[in-house]
């Protein structure tokens, strides 16, 4: 039978290496996973690469990875925001390196590794500081810059509710980039709500399907909630 | 010299919104045009984090901590909306559904080239977010801006000085003094406020203007 | 208001010109908008390029174009079928030019036209005859074939229900090339089973935002769907 | 000679399915492994059509004529199926999201190259379809077909001399004599069925066959 339920936080991450490349769903504080982040950091793999559209604010989520210092390496289209000081901190002291991506062509990549497809001619930066060294081409009069797949070892998403099989709905605009994510990595790891029963989900209604799920854990009741 | 006032500069572009129109208001004060778009014109907002058909501010006990615009404001969803990934959301954007979009800029070249990511200051980690995705996606692309900076320096100019967001994909800039097209010509004035005329606002940019037709 | 709701099929189709380039959806006789076909094929509208997966069988759909010898080329990955008969008739006389594309590819030269993408290396037909003549790119010890963006002058589609703003779900495996084909013509045009109101379809499984689409039609119902 | 049957086949590969997998079986006689895959397993069978979860056929009066699966046959969805669209769907396929593909071929090299969607017949139009796709994206990639055309020759070679659909794709075949693996020594038997010989079976292939480990 398939289950893909995860019993607890700290088992679905205990396999993250050292040095893995990791996937964290999420725009602003939208459909961020945050109880894996926090158990990745308890888990404490360290020398990460971080692929998310932001980079944390205050000391929650990825910024706590960043103040306890996990991560070498940020891939992010925004990682300034305000409130960002981890970032902004560790940056000013070379301590992290980051790749900036146009925010839609960080989707593409991520989506090109999902899909099997080596890269896609974007006309997003042509012409930019952010197309520099990049390939170029021009197709039917238009410029276009070659951005590559790129995968990750680990995608940590977060998602409204899931079945046994892995297949996930989310809430409103906490899709953002979670259901591509989902996609691209080779262990994908869903904080959801809810659990409910296989063949509960709708499915016309299903956003990420099964296949692209490895293992689902439900959130943990915290304290604050109940405040 | 007449310079509007932010508002007023918002009421001015949200003028030219058509009825039925798909729009992208970038952060900051592209986002206030929404406010006076009138009400016998149905637009339809796009938010790059997943949005189409963005409502106003919720009630604070209606508050959907994931419902948020780019500017991570909370909004809500208009009936008739819809939500959906970030590869379909820049799919809009970059495959040119989008009918306008209306951003905010450092520097604007006297060809609609775009600089509103990065200063030449690097001090600060660099963020450019969707607005490259925007600039050559949008099938228009209108640019709200003060038409100098704060210590009065020119921000329309021959070259911008800034990284470039995207080259020649401005159309129209609204200004606190005039509305100019980017044009085959050049520069042409469209609209002066009050009694500016074309010497005053030619004098505060870096770059010819031509007259209105 | 928006309001995208044509009034008659013979309406929706009235300005598609001689030499278009139209996409129809459809897998098999799954998802097809047979009632736009008939629409177009009694337009008379001639040397049109069709971009569908088939190629329609019997006289049926895409085949009552053929056999009206309105269509100069296919653009298929599974032309032929049991049933083809009109399609190879053409073929064998000579009368139509057909562009075989591998079905992923075609989804993915769609997908990029309406995604504003100039091209995708895809590893699919690497080293096939279906490559010659094409790009192609090792990219991490990988072969890939450049495929470019497939854009079309008007999308004919099918939907299950639709509302006024020109949003769409489907019905099962109807989906099928209906939702890229929605995004990657200058005007697509639905068919639907039903159209309600605007509200009435849930915002979390819209699966075409109305974005996407120019027209909505609602299908006539047929004399044999009385039977 | 023990030659299978083609439901002796079809209940041979069904065996090596393992419990949890993604399998897309191949339109014609790979379809029909499903109907041998042990009960006390729960595979998910994919359509290349948009159907992740494909069950059995209905019954006459429960048909959707929209759910059909690759070989345009009606099937059901099992609950915890879902649907999607051609992008999705064959992002699934080449993004190497399922285990195990099944497909017939008419050909198959020493290297693993399949050829199974056009001969050297130009009489007939060419049909591709999802077999490219399918060939260079699933995980493991099974070849199911008779050892032999059916004027006995053979269609295991040291060089396809149909058209490719993949090079160097196929992991497994399948036939009516034997299972052998492509490996990077070249073909190894791995199972003989009944008293079948290297040799038998070796003369009716026209590349070199390795005996099993």
């Amino acid at each position: 039978m398939i289950n893909k339920i995860c019993e607890s936080l700290r088992a679905a991450v205990a396999d993250i290496e050292d040095g893995s490349v990791v996937m964290i769903g999420g725009f602003g504080n939208s459909g961020i996973p945050m109880q894996l982040i926090e158990a990745l950091r308890l888990h404490g793999a360290r020398e990460l690469t971080i692929i998310s559209n932001n980079a944390g604010t205050a000391e929650d989520g990825i910024a706590s990875l960043l103040r306890d210092r996990l991560v070498r390496k940020m891939v992010c289209s925004f990682p300034r925001s305000s409130g960002s000081i981890w970032f902004e901190r560790l940056y000013e002291e070379g301590e992290i390196e980051l790749e900036l991506v146009p925010q839609g062509t960080l989707g593409e990549r991520i989506r090109a590794a999902g899909a099997g497809l080596g890269g896609v001619y974007t006309p997003t930066g042509y012409g930019t500081r952010l197309a520099d060294g990049k390939e170029t081409k021009v197709i039917n009069g238009k410029g276009y810059v070659l951005e590559t797949a790129m995968p990750a070892d680990v995608a940590l998403i977060k998602a409204d509710r899931a079945d046994a099989w892995g297949n996930l709905v989310y809430n409103t605009a906490g899709r953002n980039f979670n259901p591509i994510m989902a996609t691209a990595a080779r262990i994908t790891i869903a904080e959801v709500k809810t659990i409910v029963r296989v063949g509960d989900l709708d499915p016309e209604c299903v956003v990420t399907p099964g296949i692209f799920v490895d293992r689902v854990v439900a959130q943990e009741v915290q304290k604050h909630d109940a405040a | 010299m007449m310079r509007l006032s932010t508002d007023e500069m918002a009421r001015r572009v949200a003028q030219d919104i058509p009825d039925g129109a798909y729009v992208n208001l970038g952060i900051g004060m592209p986002t206030s045009v929404a406010n006076y778009v009138s009400d016998d014109k149905q637009v339809i907002y796009h938010s790059e984090n997943g949005i189409l058909g963005v409502g106003p501010a919720p009630a604070p006990d209606k508050i959907d901590p994931d419902l948020i615009n780019a500017g991570k404001q909370y909004v809500t969803l208009l009936k008739g909306g819809s939500y959906f990934d970030n590869a379909e959301s820049f799919a809009m954007m970059r495959g040119g559904h989008l009918d306008i979009a209306v951003l905010g800029a450092f520097q604007v070249s006297a060809t609609g080239d775009l600089a509103n990511w990065a200063t030449n200051n690097d001090k600060f980690p660099p963020a450019v977010g969707g607005a490259m995705d925007l600039a050559v996606g949008a099938k228009q692309l209108f640019v709200l801006m003060r038409h100098t900076t704060k210590t009065d320096e020119a921000k329309i100019l021959e070259q911008c000085e800034y990284p470039l967001t995207g080259a020649g994909v401005v159309k129209r800039i609204y200004t606190d003094l005039a509305v100019i097209d980017v044009t085959g010509e050049g520069l042409r004035v469209r609209e002066l406020y009050g009694d500016n005329t074309l010497a005053e606002v030619q004098a505060l940019t870096a770059a010819p203007l031509l007259p209105p037709l």
